[in-house]
């Protein structure tokens, strides 16, 4: 494997949940609850689960835009994890961006001119002057033409737009692009351009990448490796082609069985989950997915399992997995 | 919600506190006093002035004329008046049931007309109606409240002779509900028109931005009918801004009060304030500080409480 | 236009639904007389002072004085049986010693008999130092009081003082048996619930709105004609006025017609248009301490600049009279020798120069490095006031004098600003100051300048001997003529040295019903319900 | 609209092209403008001194005389004059009470809705407790320490009347700063100023122009009723404000008085607010321009 960009281990996001009166604390939601990942540079992570599972706070914590309660991002070999906004400042150029929504992630009231220079405004990159040239290059390289500048978002298509978001977060020529859904509210036509202009980029200027999606089909696409998620926690990771052909952990067993052929070839033997998620406010002990289990038996109700390796490159974190 | 509802009650007391103080403190150190009412009385002289400056406690400190009155609040008693002597609380409480209810209906009329003005404009943007509506508001917001109380009463009170000029009732019919609407007609829609105008230019103002929203137009592609659109997308998002409004006009409304109520007769608040005012009748006027004061953190708390009841992502913290 | 006439249908016919009585106000009704002000009493005991006009009317209403006067200037008895005077032997020969023999069978409201100990009563709380009373000007000069038998109180002065009369005249009679309990008079719930003698008793009162009394039927000078009497308040004067107009008051007193309306008031057919003297005289102060105004002859220029007439004619609509003292011209003090001096600038000129006050470069004139520069202040918002203030900046700007308008809150103008004499000049209306008599000792004598001596009101630091030793001649003179003259001398010395320049005597349009009768013009009182008890519809 | 043709402009031109394109607002403009001008010139235009009173011609109609245009007030003192120098003290009132009313409202609306927290609480407090005192009251306590020039009089205005604006731009922010443009510019490490100023404040500008259009009115009303309590413009000296206050007692019987000065208002609000329609529409790219 190549050499790691980035090392998340023992991530936890936690929101308080406060009384009414008085402000006092009364719980917590365990957002992101202890998740360990890490990403090889020019590597596609993609990071699945169920809406609700953690994966958007996830990414938005390693981006530092929510803080993490506890646990460690190391980017490049520096702990992040802890850094103000001044020392953090180097790092906002080495990671970006893509946003779900190309309708809400770009600001209404800017041309596109105006929100591709405002990631060189920021950084003090380059002069007003060639501020233009810049511009023009980067609409160029996700294939807008340059005139586009001149333009305001909501003249464009969504296709269009988040090829404006994915031109903005190549500003500042990060080293890791964590894409949020990037593809999920365009057009089935659309979202294959899409993905196939990041995976040009990727191949031409060694991008990596963390795509937190939803749709298997789009990650058995793009991705290298594959994380899913349950409840905050990261249950199994795995290379794609294992991932989708030899899933271990019970809970991915069921995500892949429930989504209708989600990879040509991939056998389905159809496992409808028993009750609902519980909520990240009050998970259960042990094994968060221990309620809804097939196989669970009375220690995943005690003991939390840790992610073992059970072969290169492939993490299950259940006890009744055998390497 | 209750505990929400708790919350904020709690951290009224110290803005009372602090309104208190300050009203307090800036009354004081105002210039002119009560005592200016005794020197238009020709009979009275220096000396009798100086006497009555040490019955009123005018004579103390600041500070020690304050925690009095403080004092006096804390164990239910908001003091006397300086001229007549009689008791605040009641002064004021006798006079808020018909100042509630011209605001109360002035408000509930302002609302609908300037909502739906506001709607109109929005939705028939640029159209003669739109253009009339808005020299209409702006025509409204440029005369004061003065001058279309006198035209109203001097049209529809003496010319025509429709309505009653002023008062509450007719004399000798208290109580007949006939005669209140009749004599609520008028000072209504005079306080109402500016708060009309202000409100058809703001909703006009929301009701446009919303449209222009993104998923407006989803819903427009979605083929919603413009009704449903306007109702079920528009609605929500447009009401935010204006509910925000609707908090602070309180106030305002109170001042407004002020002029109607006068020109109409109307026995509200408004004329004791303005005589409380006139006369520096500082027990008066602090009473009506507080009253003004719980009124906004009511309003505030209400206006927030429906944000939260039209839009379920904003959490009551 | 098809589609506009059962529209306008649809409004008339809404418009004529709500209006049950479709015009309004036009009918009389017999059994009671409504009385429209533009100010609300705040408080109904006689003793504690606030709006003058307004709450002489809960005070006619529910009290009664020991005396009356009435609009010939003529004391009536009230209370008392009769008025003290030398001849019936109610003031000694001294003039220090007053009897006042008081009538029997008086009962308060509350059935309570009505005693001379009321009356004792009522002087003791006008010097109790607790009480905030509206004035002790008179009762100060009492040595001695002394309640002689149930019916009879005799008072000793401290030294022989004519308006005393007038003292009492205008002091209402509290109840003993009441107010005697009372801790603090000044929050006594009988400021807001009263008991006394009066031809109404008080039966109801809306906030804001108006106060309903009920004839006494046992009021010892015979029950009142009409059943109820309201008092009725309407803040706004414009507003008041409609309501006179259209019937919906019978008569609006307080604060009366606006003067530009006394023509078109007066061709009412089914209204009467009252005009109602008050005692009240406008004057431009002039603050003689102040270095500008030092020399009596500036002041005198200063006014002799002023187009005094024409703003009574043009601003007060010559509704007016004009007065050159501070009584009204009807007054029967009034000095009628006077000669109008104003409208005259170049007269004012040549009295500058010869005092001389010179032109400097910019024009304004100085002398001694003073420029003749000053402002002028009145209550704000008086748009009359207004434009006579503007109208005696242009004549004095004629002159070579800068005046600057600096108008305030009538809180802030009237206190300090006022009593501790900080002003430059004021545009100020005043009454005398001992009820209707003639006396002006606390106005002009130099002991009662209240920066100096912390008593009285001279306001405008005026300082002269020989009106000081007039002014104490004046009150100890019992026969009429002799205090005319001495009152016209003072007049005369004032109208040259001007330390106040009196400009008119306010006056008052009133509006009333034909069919209302009793209503009494009367120069020597300021309440119009002073004869209440006398109304009636014809 | 032809995105092409305009592609070449630059972003300046391309706003006041759609800002031509609007003939209310140009209309607005021009009356803003001409109003301006008139105040400035006023001492040119005035055909004599506004303080000058001959009661001989008092009440004089409009129209009536050519050497008196619009009549004469209950002075007699020329009512054009008048106008003509009340509009200096009016628009100055205006226009220096209404920037002061936005400027510290949409700061404080900005900063509390976007900073949060504690922040938050405290100028929300704030406003509340500014809220809690009566217009009336705030604005003759501080006049009364102030000395009253003109400028002193807008600013008092100006900051006794931020609130409302303020809270609506809160709303407004609050809405605003969960959508992702705005996660976007925090993860280009934009600092908070540029979020607050650049990348929300243009997205409120709606609410923010109308509060400023009907802000002028009430400040040239509200100036008025200062003067009627002694704080404001001394007479004689001529505000549009205070010419309504003194036409309060003809308004039937000389009705030009109130209705000349109002109607000077009206113009300038109109003005103003069309003027504002257009900046928005011209600043806002979403809106088709079809007026």
């Amino acid at each position: 494997m190549a050499e790691t960009l980035l090392k998340v281990s023992g991530l936890e996001v936690h929101f308080p949940i406060r009384s009414a009166f008085l402000r006092r604390r009364i719980g917590t939601v365990r957002a992101v609850d202890g998740v360990d990942i890490e990403v090889a540079r020019g590597e596609t992570l993609a990071l699945v689960g169920e809406s609700g599972c953690g994966k958007t706070t996830t990414g938005k914590a390693i981006l530092r835009l929510i803080d993490p309660t506890r646990g460690s991002i190391r980017f490049d070999g520096e702990e992040i994890a802890r850094h103000g906004a001044a020392r953090l400042a180097p790092f906002r150029r080495r990671m970006q961006i893509v946003f779900q929504d190309p309708f809400a992630s770009l600001n209404p009231r800017m041309t596109v001119g105006g929100i591709l220079a405002a990631p060189f405004e920021i950084h003090r990159i380059g002069t007003p002057a060639d501020r233009p040239e810049r511009i023009a290059a980067l609409l160029r390289t996700v294939g807008l033409r340059p005139e586009a500048a001149r333009r305001y978002p909501h003249e464009f298509s969504g296709g269009q737009r988040q090829r404006i978001g994915i031109a903005r977060a190549l500003a500042l020529e990060p080293e890791l692009i964590i894409g949020d859904e990037p593809v999920s509210a365009l057009d089935v036509s659309i979202q294959a351009q899409v993905i196939n202009l990041m995976k040009r980029l990727q191949a031409e200027r060694g991008l990596a990448y963390i795509m937190i999606s939803h749709n298997l089909a789009v990650v058995s696409h793009v991705a290298d490796r594959v994380a899913v998620m349950y409840l905050g926690r990261v249950v199994e990771t795995a290379p794609r082609e294992t991932l989708f052909f030899g899933a271990r952990h019970p809970y991915t067993q069921a995500l892949l069985s429930a989504v209708p052929e989600p990879v040509p070839g991939l056998r389905r033997t159809r496992q409808v989950l028993q009750g609902d998620v519980p909520s990240p406010a009050r998970p259960p002990t042990g094994c968060h997915f221990h309620l809804r289990c097939p196989i669970a038996q009375a220690r995943c109700a005690q003991e939390a399992p840790a992610q073992r390796i059970i072969a290169p490159g492939h993490a299950v974190a259940c006890h009744l997995v055998a390497p | 919600m209750i505990g929400f509802i708790a919350w904020r009650l709690l951290q009224a007391i110290p803005l009372l506190i602090g309104v208190s103080l300050i009203a307090f403190g800036l009354m004081h150190l105002a210039p002119g006093g009560p005592l200016a009412v005794y020197t238009l009385n020709p009979s009275i002289q220096a000396q009798d002035i100086e006497r009555v400056k040490i019955i009123f406690g005018l004579d103390q400190p600041i500070y020690v004329q304050y925690l009095k009155w403080a004092s006096g609040i804390f164990s239910g008693n908001w003091g006397y008046t300086f001229f007549g002597g009689r008791p605040v609380l009641g002064v004021i409480l006798e006079r808020l049931p018909a100042t509630m209810l011209l605001m109360g209906s002035a408000l509930s009329v302002a609302i609908v007309l300037g909502l739906s003005i506001g709607v109109l404009g929005a939705v028939k943007r640029y159209s003669v109606f739109d253009v009339l509506a808005t020299s209409g508001a702006l025509f409204a917001l440029s005369f004061p409240t003065f001058w279309f109380g006198l035209m109203a009463i001097f049209v529809f009170a003496i010319q025509l002779r429709w309505l009653p000029s002023g008062g509450m009732w007719e004399l000798g019919e208290e109580g007949n509900i006939i005669s209140l609407l009749q004599h609520l007609v008028l000072p209504t829609l005079v306080l109402a028109l500016v708060i009309t105008a202000t409100w058809s230019r703001y909703s006009r103002s929301a009701f446009l931005e919303v449209m222009q929203q993104d998923y407006m137009r989803t819903a427009r592609a979605k083929g919603l009918p413009p009704a449903a659109r306007l109702m079920r997308h528009a609605f929500p998002n447009a009401a935010k801004p204006l509910i925000a409004l609707l908090g602070v006009e309180l106030p305002f409304l109170f001042s407004g009060a002020l002029v109607t109520e006068t020109i109409f007769g109307w026995p509200g608040m408004g004329r004791l304030f303005v005589d409380a005012l006139n006369m520096k009748e500082y027990p008066i006027l602090m009473g009506m500080m507080m009253f003004t004061a719980i009124f906004v953190i009511i309003g505030n708390l209400l206006a927030d409480l429906a944000i939260a009841v039209i839009d379920p992502r904003v959490r009551l913290r | 236009m098809t589609i506009r006439i059962p529209r306008r249908g649809v409004l008339a016919g809404s418009a004529t639904l709500l209006a049950a009585p479709a015009v309004w106000g036009q009918s009389i009704n017999r059994d009671r007389i409504i009385l429209a002000m533009t100010q609300e009493p705040v408080q109904f005991n006689p003793l504690l002072y606030v709006n003058a006009g307004t709450e002489n009317v809960p005070e006619a209403c529910m009290f009664d004085a020991l005396w009356d006067v009435n609009e010939k200037g003529d004391f009536i008895p009230n209370l008392a049986a009769q008025v003290p005077s030398r001849q019936n032997g109610g003031i000694s020969a001294d003039g220090l010693t007053w009897t006042v023999n008081l009538k029997r069978d008086v009962k308060w409201s509350d059935g309570q008999p009505f005693t001379a100990k009321d009356v004792e009563f009522t002087y003791q709380t006008i010097m109790n130092s607790n009480v905030a009373v509206r004035s002790r000007s008179g009762f100060d000069l009492i040595k001695a009081f002394r309640v002689k038998d149930d019916h009879t109180v005799e008072m000793e002065l401290s030294r022989p003082f004519v308006p005393f009369l007038w003292a009492w005249q205008n002091m209402h009679i509290v109840p003993q048996h009441i107010l005697g309990r009372e801790q603090n008079i000044q929050t006594a719930a009988f400021n807001s619930q009263p008991i006394g003698t009066g031809p109404y008793l008080l039966r109801s009162r809306t906030a804001g709105s108006h106060m309903v009394y009920e004839r006494n039927p046992n009021y010892h000078r015979g029950p009142a004609k009409v059943r109820q009497f309201i008092h009725k308040f309407v803040p706004d004067q414009m507003a008041a006025y409609g309501q006179a107009r259209t019937g919906e008051v019978d008569y609006f007193a307080l604060g009366g017609v606006p003067p530009d309306r006394w023509t078109e008031s007066r061709a009412f057919p089914d209204r009467d248009f009252l005009v109602y003297p008050t005692p009240n005289v406008q004057f431009i102060y002039y603050n003689c301490g102040k270095p500008q105004f030092a020399d009596p002859r500036v002041r005198k220029a200063l006014t002799m600049a002023t187009q005094m007439q024409k703003s009574i004619d043009d601003i007060y609509f010559g509704t007016w009279p004009r007065t050159l003292s501070y009584l009204q011209p009807t007054h029967w003090a009034y000095n009628r020798d006077l000669r109008d001096y104003t409208n005259d600038a170049a007269g004012a000129e040549r009295l500058l120069d010869e005092a001389g006050w010179r032109r400097g470069p910019d024009g304004i004139r100085a002398k001694d490095g003073v420029q003749l520069k000053f402002t002028m202040s009145t209550t704000a918002g008086n748009t009359a006031r207004q434009g006579c203030q503007a109208l005696f900046q242009q004549n004095w700007k004629a002159i070579g004098v800068e005046m600057e308008i600096r108008n305030m809150p009538a809180s802030v103008v009237w206190g300090e600003y006022t009593t501790q004499s900080r002003f430059d000049t004021l545009l100020v209306a005043w009454d005398p100051t001992v009820g209707l008599d003639p006396d002006y000792t606390a106005r002009c004598h130099s002991k009662m300048i209240p920066v100096k001596h912390r008593q009285g009101s001279n306001y405008v630091q005026y300082e002269n001997a020989e009106v000081d030793r007039l002014l104490e001649l004046g009150v100890t003179q019992t026969e009429q003529a002799d205090r005319i003259t001495t009152y016209k001398q003072i007049q005369a010395i004032l109208h040259e040295e001007v330390p106040f320049a009196a400009q008119g005597g306010s006056v008052q349009g009133h509006l009333k019903r034909k069919q209302l009768q009793g209503p009494t013009p009367n120069q020597y009182v300021t309440d119009i319900t002073w004869n209440v008890q006398d109304w009636h519809w014809a | 609209m032809n995105v092409t043709a305009v592609a070449s402009e630059s972003q300046a031109g391309r706003i006041w092209t759609r800002f031509r394109q609007h003939r209310l607002a140009l209309a607005g403009g021009l009356v803003v403008a001409l109003l301006l001008a008139s105040a400035l010139f006023a001492p040119l235009l005035a055909p004599q001194d506004p303080t000058l009173l001959d009661t001989a011609l008092r009440f004089r109609p409009p129209f009536a005389d050519w050497a008196l245009p619009l009549g004469t007030d209950e002075l007699g003192r020329d009512t054009l004059s008048r106008l003509l120098y009340g509009g200096r003290v009016s628009l100055t009132v205006g226009l220096v009470a209404m920037v002061t009313t936005v400027v510290t409202g949409a700061v404080i609306g900005i900063a509390a809705g976007f900073l949060g927290g504690l922040v938050d609480n405290l100028l929300m407090r704030f406003v509340d407790t500014m809220l809690c005192f009566p217009q009336v009251f705030l604005l003759l306590v501080v006049a009364a320490f102030v000395p009253p020039t003109l400028l002193s009089i807008s600013l008092v205005i100006g900051l006794t009347s931020w609130m409302e604006v303020s809270r609506i731009v809160r709303a407004e922010i609050l809405h605003l700063k969960e959508q992702d443009f705005v996660a976007a510019a925090r993860a280009l490490g934009a600092s908070r100023a540029r979020i607050m100023f650049r990348e929300l404040l243009p997205n409120a500008a709606a609410p923010i122009l109308v509060a400023a259009t009907l802000k002028v009115a009430s400040a040239v009303l509200m100036e008025s009723y200062i003067s009627y309590l002694g704080y404001g413009v001394q007479p004689p000296l001529a505000s549009w404000g205070n010419m309504l206050t003194n036409a309060q007692g003809y308004f039937d019987t000389v009705p030009w008085l109130a209705i000349l000065p109002g109607a000077a208002i009206t113009l300038t609000v109109m003005g103003f607010n069309f003027l504002g329609d257009g900046l928005r529409d011209a600043l806002d790219p979403r809106l088709r321009m079809d007026p």
